[in-house]
């Protein structure tokens, strides 16, 4: 491989890694921290996907279109949270696996109902459609450039959040001992339904971004969100700073193991770095839990 | 009395509006026949295999076994169909396919019951080989997803395509983004490059194939599957000016197409896609046949043989069932535009072959 | 009495800068209650550990009945005699009492690849847990689930599962912490009954239960035994006192609880 | 100040609390005596809400706060000291104690993480190490400083000794007595009774599920009977 | 007073009423080819094919905590194993079958080597990631269809008067097998065995402290129940005469996830009526409109929401509080 492809091979990786921390995220926090397991986050994602695809079609603007769509996943995703998944926090896993599976079912059936089974169009924003140099030589999509660098803003913005600010202590506080942070004097009820729209925003956002790169489609959250989940615990649950390094770790031995690897193989590269990591260190790389 | 027709498609999930296009134009198709067929009433039922094989067994047994339904049609995808062939012909039922046309079905396993309407896998992508030899393309690249179809339909390409191929490369399936091997592909700088990928994974490719640049670079060529009706709104003009084989298209200049597709239009407010034309002739074979034998379904024997004749006026003009019961046509290649309205559509610009019988047919032991 | 039950040589463990057990020399005899009492985080349970085999000494050696067993998993160690408590409790809380207590027989009966038989109809398991159950006083608790069980009476449970397994060596990590004073005495009394048949080793910071318990005293303080020595030299001890004990006057008197204490501040 | 009477607390179906009265007046350090599996820490919980009683009333401060939220009673101003201690294991030393430090601004001078290392003083030196890694009695020391972080108005401590080196105990009890002089209500769940005795005003011992004695130290040292009934000492 | 007896007592009243639920079912069961047509006696099949791989599941799952998503995994390592068998040409159950056990056992085996050295989630995605190696390795295997998947021309043969061909004898043999794995691992989880299984599910630090190594009797465990899912595999390929790799898609294994759950998991019985559920929901919603799944996912929600243990959970006495 030449120089130029390497660099644009790592671009690539660090891409779909970036698109991937998004959608990590959230469903690490809510996991790690609201213990939560959230099958349904990427519905989340479609819905972003979906509602950005309607508004740009609506407004003609890529950038209207984002500042709707994003508050709007959010607004759904503390209605979710809300309704359903508040009571299912002192449950079982399975539990919770069972209700979010079902909720995966639903949303997908309402998407079809709402925008029918066909998949839907997004344009790239006019002003970002072109190419960059990024080096002498070696063009690359301004659009995806746009995703690394939204998304490592995004990262840092939220390690900073969760590593350093009163709130971000809470709510690893409330990862534990819930209970107890009640009865400290916090509502943690009410920022748990933040940290979820949090959550929630960020893969409306993912969605978002993707949308005008993939086909917008029902059931296009599914795939993302099983490598989501292979990131965070690859990264380690409830790691912001793990979910992050996964997400780019994912991100790049994908890329390369589809372009070196036998085509089997290479389907199979994500699963066996999992499995490997975890051969070795069961926790994840961080583990958020001393 | 009354015909029942068991309707199995993927009518759920991403794939769905395929087998919602391919039921709309069966519907089309009865309702050009006075809502019946072969002069009788129609019941029609619906079954959904979710694109699981296991699903589609599940809804073949309550075909035959609770509705005893005398046709099945519709089955839009390979795997489904290998599962269900055996058990429904098997019953007694005559299976018309109006999409799937595995290989092993047209070679060594054909079944005397089944009728595929629409082309044999293969056929599709043998059509744009053969375009590519023709037009002297020196270098290709190939890609597919890495399953069966895919690698079917790059055979099928490699059947007609004597150049050199640069790359042969396999994704895995449903891979949503492509960055990585666009990568490579243009650092490997062919003449020409030839995909299948069809649904959700076509529309990102040729998005992806776009905004990289490197639609200006190398041509891409692709055939009906990719580039199907539905898909190309969401394609967008990423798709405008790409090449592809097919053995049907909307402008294709028969009286009955210029109906089907005017009539199409007016009942569901779009353009038909090459399944539509294909659940619209599945209609229409089902049809001719009832009537040659007069709407007595007991005779299997004669009906078969009714069946056999494909005596019916086809979207596609001409066109007649092999010995292994796969269709002999023609095929074109098309290339995407956009019409006088601004919709984006396929416009035939050239055949590829003329009565083109598939690989596998000498397999088939069938006589008739 | 003569040769020690378990030896500890120059056991150490650092957790990054923390050096948490320090060239750490003890013997444990049997018959003999051995208590380890120290300030906090001193590296108490962390000896423990060590002992059970949940940590991996960085230097050092175990050794129990002459075998060495620095490097043996966790259930060997158990298998061959050392049971311990947990200082933060630890049980089965989806079991009943008694269920707790039958695991821990199963345990020491040998291997449970016994698929066929239904585990509660092993007369034997059953009678051994229902003892071990009685000598924490608990049998009337026996069919209650742990965790309905209150804080107290779910340490007696883990208590009663290290004796199930009749052990030859029985570490205690703060077995009094959560009792009310009745409870504490019944302790004591029980661990005094106990001692005929093991070795104890008792980590404890109810001064009252220590010193009239024990037969040997250790002081660990910051990972070092400070001071080792029977009840009366410990109490007397200014080095002692200093680190640990306090300004606290400890004297005993045997009244009919076995103990009685007042506190001079 | 506060003030609960008739409480009925379950757990699921099986009652644990019947019937219980108990009031605690500003500046008074109370404790509540008991063996164990007798209720004390369902009373804890059910003053805090953790426990929602099926019966009684709880007031605080005059205003009523039964059936309140947890969070809001404690930002009433009334801290806990857990039993089990529940220090976040995922924060460090410091992290346990700012995350839910009181934020308010009402002219007293509320504890910083500097007092409490003063307090304690084994904590300045793990600042930075994550909860899970402490020793039982740090982590019971780095419980009682987080409650005082919250800068409550009633401190309630249940077991809050358990584990604690003589020497720190002693530790504890001085400060309760300066909190005490400070103006701080105190209620107090130990089983120390020499202890109690010397620092508390007032005594209840609860037995299974209700008050069965009330009275001041002077009392509960006089009375022999009721501490070998009620207590076994 | 809480005396052993008394316990008995209880736990005899208890165990009637149970009994005759189970009792009631195998008689449903059984008359079902009797009183209903095909069809409803194929899906009655598919239903107990399902709930014998749920039950599996529930084995390792209720009882011992370990939540495996790639359980979909073992019940396509059967059915392969019957499919490639009978691709060479051998076609007796009794190889065959006991072949499907044996293969999915090992492939259990080793997957759960490297999975049970991790816990709680890691350990749901890491079964998952070890049935997506595989489901994405049996796409890729060209020889046996690849993705299309294959077609057995036959069921397997059983010899004797026994014709699994004919579709009420495969019900009935289906029935019989249910019932007695069934019971073997009703025997299992109250055995020693199943007390540790249960007691590390809940607790293994303390499991280990008690003296048991507890990975050697998850791994085993881990092994009969990828064998019982295997063997469910070889039954579904005769069933419906077809394997592909769909059988191992994480959905499939999300899918019996949901059987367990819904049924009430750590009851044997539940998974196996969890199974019933789901399977019946979809059959009856999918005939009344094509947007099944809009009611099915609320109806889930509500399930998991106000009948806490599943459907074994409204059926059974509740357990003493
Ligand atoms: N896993 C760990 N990582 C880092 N430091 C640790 C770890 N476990 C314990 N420590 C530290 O090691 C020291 C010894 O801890 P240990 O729990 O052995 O104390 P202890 O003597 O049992 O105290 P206590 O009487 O309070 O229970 C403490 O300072 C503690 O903070
Ligand atoms: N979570 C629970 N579920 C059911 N019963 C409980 C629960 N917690 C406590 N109980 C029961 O409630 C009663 C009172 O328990 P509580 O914890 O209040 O006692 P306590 O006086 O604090 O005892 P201790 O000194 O042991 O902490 C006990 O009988 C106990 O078994
Ligand atoms: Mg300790
Ligand atoms: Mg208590």
């Amino acid at each position: 491989m030449s120089m130029q492809l390497w660099v644009v091979q790592t671009l690539n990786g660090l891409q779909l890694g970036v698109m991937l921390f998004l959608m990590s995220a959230g469903l690490t926090l809510v996991f790690g921290i609201m213990n939560l397991i959230n099958l349904a986050h990427g519905s989340l994602y479609m819905l972003g996907a979906y509602l950005a695809a309607t508004f740009q079609a609506l407004t003609g603007s890529f950038f209207i279109a984002c500042l709707l769509a994003v508050p709007l996943v959010m607004g759904i995703g503390m209605l979710m949270e809300m309704s359903i998944l508040r009571r299912l926090y002192d449950r079982d896993h399975l539990d919770q696996v069972l209700a979010t599976f079902a909720l995966i079912l639903f949303f997908n059936e309402l998407v079809r109902m709402t925008w029918g089974p066909q998949a839907y169009f997004m344009a790239i924003p006019e002003s970002l459609s072109g190419t960059v140099e990024i080096l002498p030589g070696i063009p690359y999509p301004a659009y995806r450039l746009t995703i690394v660098l939204a998304g490592s803003g995004v990262a840092v913005g939220l390690y900073l959040f969760i590593g350093r600010t009163r709130l971000g202590m809470i709510i690893r506080a409330g990862a534990t001992h819930r209970e107890m942070v009640g009865a400290l004097g916090v509502n943690i009820k009410l920022l748990y339904t933040f940290v979820f729209g949090m959550g929630a925003a960020m893969a409306g956002f993912a969605g978002m971004m993707a949308g005008p790169i993939l086909s917008v489609e029902t059931g296009m959250g599914e795939p993302i969100m099983i490598l989501a989940f292979v990131v965070i615990v690859i990264g380690g649950i409830g790691s912001v700073r793990g979910a992050f390094a996964a997400a780019v770790l994912v991100g790049v031995a994908d890329t390369f193991g589809r372009i070196l690897l036998p085509p089997a193989l290479s389907s199979m590269a994500i699963y066996i770095l999992m499995a490997g990591v975890l051969c070795f260190r069961p926790q994840g790389l961080f583990p958020a839990h001393g | 009395d009354e015909i029942k027709i068991g309707y199995m498609a993927t009518m759920s999930g991403p794939a769905a509006s395929l087998g919602i296009d391919i039921l709309d134009g069966f519907k089309l198709g009865m309702a050009h026949k006075g809502g019946k067929l072969g002069g009788l009433p129609v019941e029609l039922i619906m079954g959904d295999d979710q694109l699981k094989p296991g699903i589609g067994v599940q809804v073949a047994n309550r075909f035959i076994e609770k509705e005893k339904v005398d046709f099945v049609t519709g089955i839009v995808f390979s795997n489904v169909m290998m599962a269900v062939a055996k058990p429904i012909t098997d019953a007694g039922i005559f299976l018309i396919s109006a999409n799937a046309g595995p290989s092993p079905l047209a070679g060594a396993r054909c079944l005397p019951d089944l009728f595929t309407v629409s082309w044999q896998n293969d056929q599709t992508h043998e059509a744009m080989g053969k375009y590519l030899q023709d037009e002297g393309v020196k270098r290709l690249y190939l890609m597919a997803p890495n399953y069966q179809a895919g690698k079917d339909g790059l055979a099928g390409v490699k059947r007609y395509f004597k150049g050199e191929i640069v790359a042969e490369v396999y994704t895995k399936i449903n891979q949503p983004d492509y960055a990585a091997e666009l990568a490579q592909l243009r650092a490997a700088k062919p003449d020409g490059v030839f995909v299948f990928y069809p649904g959700g994974m076509g529309i990102n490719f040729v998005k992806q194939y776009a905004q990289s640049g490197l639609k200006e670079e190398i041509p891409l060529y692709t055939t009906a599957f990719t580039i199907a009706q539905m898909v190309l709104p969401a394609m967008g003009d990423a798709a405008l000016g790409l090449l592809n084989s097919s053995f049907w298209g909307p402008d294709l200049d028969t009286p009955v197409n210029r109906k089907f597709v005017a009539d199409f239009r007016k009942e569901y407010g779009r353009l038909p896609s090459l399944f539509a034309a294909q659940g619209y002739d599945a209609a229409l074979l089902i049809d001719s046949a009832i009537a040659a034998v007069g709407g007595d379904l007991s005779d299997k024997e004669a009906l078969r043989k009714a069946l056999r004749k494909a005596d019916f006026a086809s979207v596609r003009g001409d066109f007649k069932f092999n010995r292994n019961h796969f269709p002999i046509q023609d095929f074109y290649i098309r290339k995407v535009i956009k019409n006088s309205e601004g919709v984006l559509t396929t416009k035939i610009i050239g055949t590829a072959f003329e009565d083109h019988a598939d690989a596998y047919h000498s397999e088939c032991d069938m006589q008739w | 009495m003569t040769t020690p039950v378990l030896t500890l040589r120059g056991l150490c463990k650092d957790f990054g800068a923390i050096r948490a057990t320090d060239q750490v020399n003890l013997d444990f005899f049997s018959g003999e209650i051995h208590a380890l009492i120290g300030p906090n985080g001193a590296g108490k349970t962390t000896l423990i550990n060590q002992i059970a085999g949940e940590l991996k000494p960085d230097a050092g050696a175990i050794r129990f009945e002459g075998q060495d067993i620095t490097f043996q998993p966790v259930h060997r160690r158990s298998a061959l005699g050392i049971a311990r408590t947990f200082q933060a409790t630890n049980i089965f809380n989806g079991f009943t009492a008694l269920d707790n207590v039958a695991l821990a027989v199963q345990a020491r009966d040998g291997h449970s690849f016994r698929f066929w038989k239904p585990a509660r109809r092993v007369e034997p398991v059953r009678d051994a847990a229902l003892t071990a159950l009685g000598q924490v006083g608990l049998v009337h608790r026996a069919d209650t689930r742990a965790s309905r069980l209150s804080y107290g009476e779910q340490r007696l449970v883990g208590i009663a599962m290290a004796l199930a397994s009749s052990p030859r060596v029985l570490l205690l990590d703060e077995p009094m912490a959560g009792m009310g004073a009745r409870a504490s005495a019944e302790m004591v009394g029980l661990l005094r009954r106990l001692k005929d048949r093991m070795s104890l080793l008792l980590v404890e910071h109810d001064m009252d239960a220590v010193f009239s318990l024990a037969d040997r005293i250790s002081v660990l303080v910051y990972g070092r035994i400070i001071a080792s020595g029977t009840p009366e030299e410990i109490r007397r001890s200014p080095a002692v006192r200093e680190a640990y004990l306090g300004e606290e006057e400890i004297t005993l008197e045997n009244t009919a609880t076995g103990l009685q204490v007042e506190t001079h501040a | 100040m506060l003030e609960l009477k008739n409480i009925h607390s379950y757990y699921g179906t099986t009652q644990a609390l019947f019937g219980i009265d108990i009031e605690i007046h500003a500046g008074e350090m109370v404790s509540l005596l008991g063996r164990n599996g007798m209720g004390k820490t369902t009373t804890v919980r059910s003053i805090l809400g953790l426990t929602r009683p099926r019966q009684g009333t709880v007031t605080f401060q005059g205003r009523d706060i039964f059936g309140a939220p947890p969070y809001r009673i404690a930002q009433m101003g009334i801290g806990l000291v857990p039993e089990g201690r529940q220090i976040f294991p995922t924060l460090t030393v410091r992290e346990n104690l700012v995350a839910t430090a009181y934020r308010g601004k009402n002219g007293r001078r509320p504890w910083t993480p500097a007092d409490i290392y003063e307090l304690f003083p084994v904590l300045a030196q793990r600042t930075r190490q994550p909860g899970s890694r402490l020793s039982g009695g740090e982590q019971q020391m780095l419980a009682i400083g987080r409650a005082l972080m919250t800068h409550p108005k009633l401190l309630i401590l249940d077991e809050a000794t358990e584990g604690l080196a003589p020497r720190v105990r002693a530790q504890i009890w001085d400060c309760l007595e300066n909190l005490k002089s400070a103006g701080l209500s105190i209620l107090v769940i130990d089983k120390h009774l020499d202890a109690l005795t010397r620092i508390c005003d007032r005594h209840y011992i609860i037995e299974k599920g209700r008050i069965v004695w009330r009275g001041d130290s002077f009392k509960l040292k006089a009375d022999p009977a009721v501490r070998q009934d009620y207590l076994g000492v | 007073m809480g005396k052993p007896a008394d316990r008995r007592d209880r736990a005899g009243i208890h165990f009637t009423r149970i009994h005759l639920l189970y009792l009631a079912a195998g008689i449903g069961f059984f008359l079902i080819p009797l009183a209903a047509d095909a069809f409803y006696t194929r899906l009655a099949g598919r239903i107990l094919i399902y709930g014998l791989c749920a039950l599996s599941l529930d084995l390792i799952l209720g009882y011992g905590g370990m939540v495996s998503f790639g359980h979909a995994a073992f019940l396509g390592i059967g059915a392969y194993t019957v499919g490639i068998l009978s691709n060479h040409g051998v076609e007796s159950a009794w190889i065959a079958w006991p072949a499907a056990m044996a293969c999915a056992g090992v492939t259990a085996l080793v997957i759960g080597a490297v999975s049970l050295r991790t816990s709680g989630a890691y350990f749901i995605m890491i079964t998952l990631a070890f049935s997506q190696m595989l489901y994405y390795f049996f796409a890729g295997l060209a020889d046996y269809g690849g993705d299309d998947g294959m077609a057995l021309w036959s069921r397997n043969s059983i010899g004797g008067p026994v014709d699994p061909g004919n579709p009420t004898q495969f019900y009935y043999l289906v029935l019989l097998l249910l019932a007695i794995v069934f019971y073997l691992c009703r025997r299992l989880v109250h055995s020693r065995f199943g007390m540790v299984i249960q007691g590390a599910g809940e607790n293994e630090r303390r499991m280990r402290a008690i003296g048991f190594p507890t990975y050697r009797y998850r791994l085993v465990c881990f092994m009969i129940s990828g064998a019982v899912a295997g063997l469910s595999g070889a039954l579904i390929s005769n069933q419906t005469l077809y394997i592909s790799p769909a059988l191992m898609h994480w959905s499939r294994s999300g899918e019996i996830l949901v059987m367990v759950i819904l049924g009430g998991m750590g009851s044997l019985a539940g998974p196996v009526m969890g199974a019933a559920g789901l399977l019946l929901t979809e059959e009856v919603l999918s005939e009344y409109t094509e947007h099944w799944m809009i009611i099915l996912g609320p109806l889930l929600i509500l399930m998991v929401l106000f009948a806490r243990g599943g459907i074994y959970g409204l059926l059974s006495p509740r357990r003493e509080s």
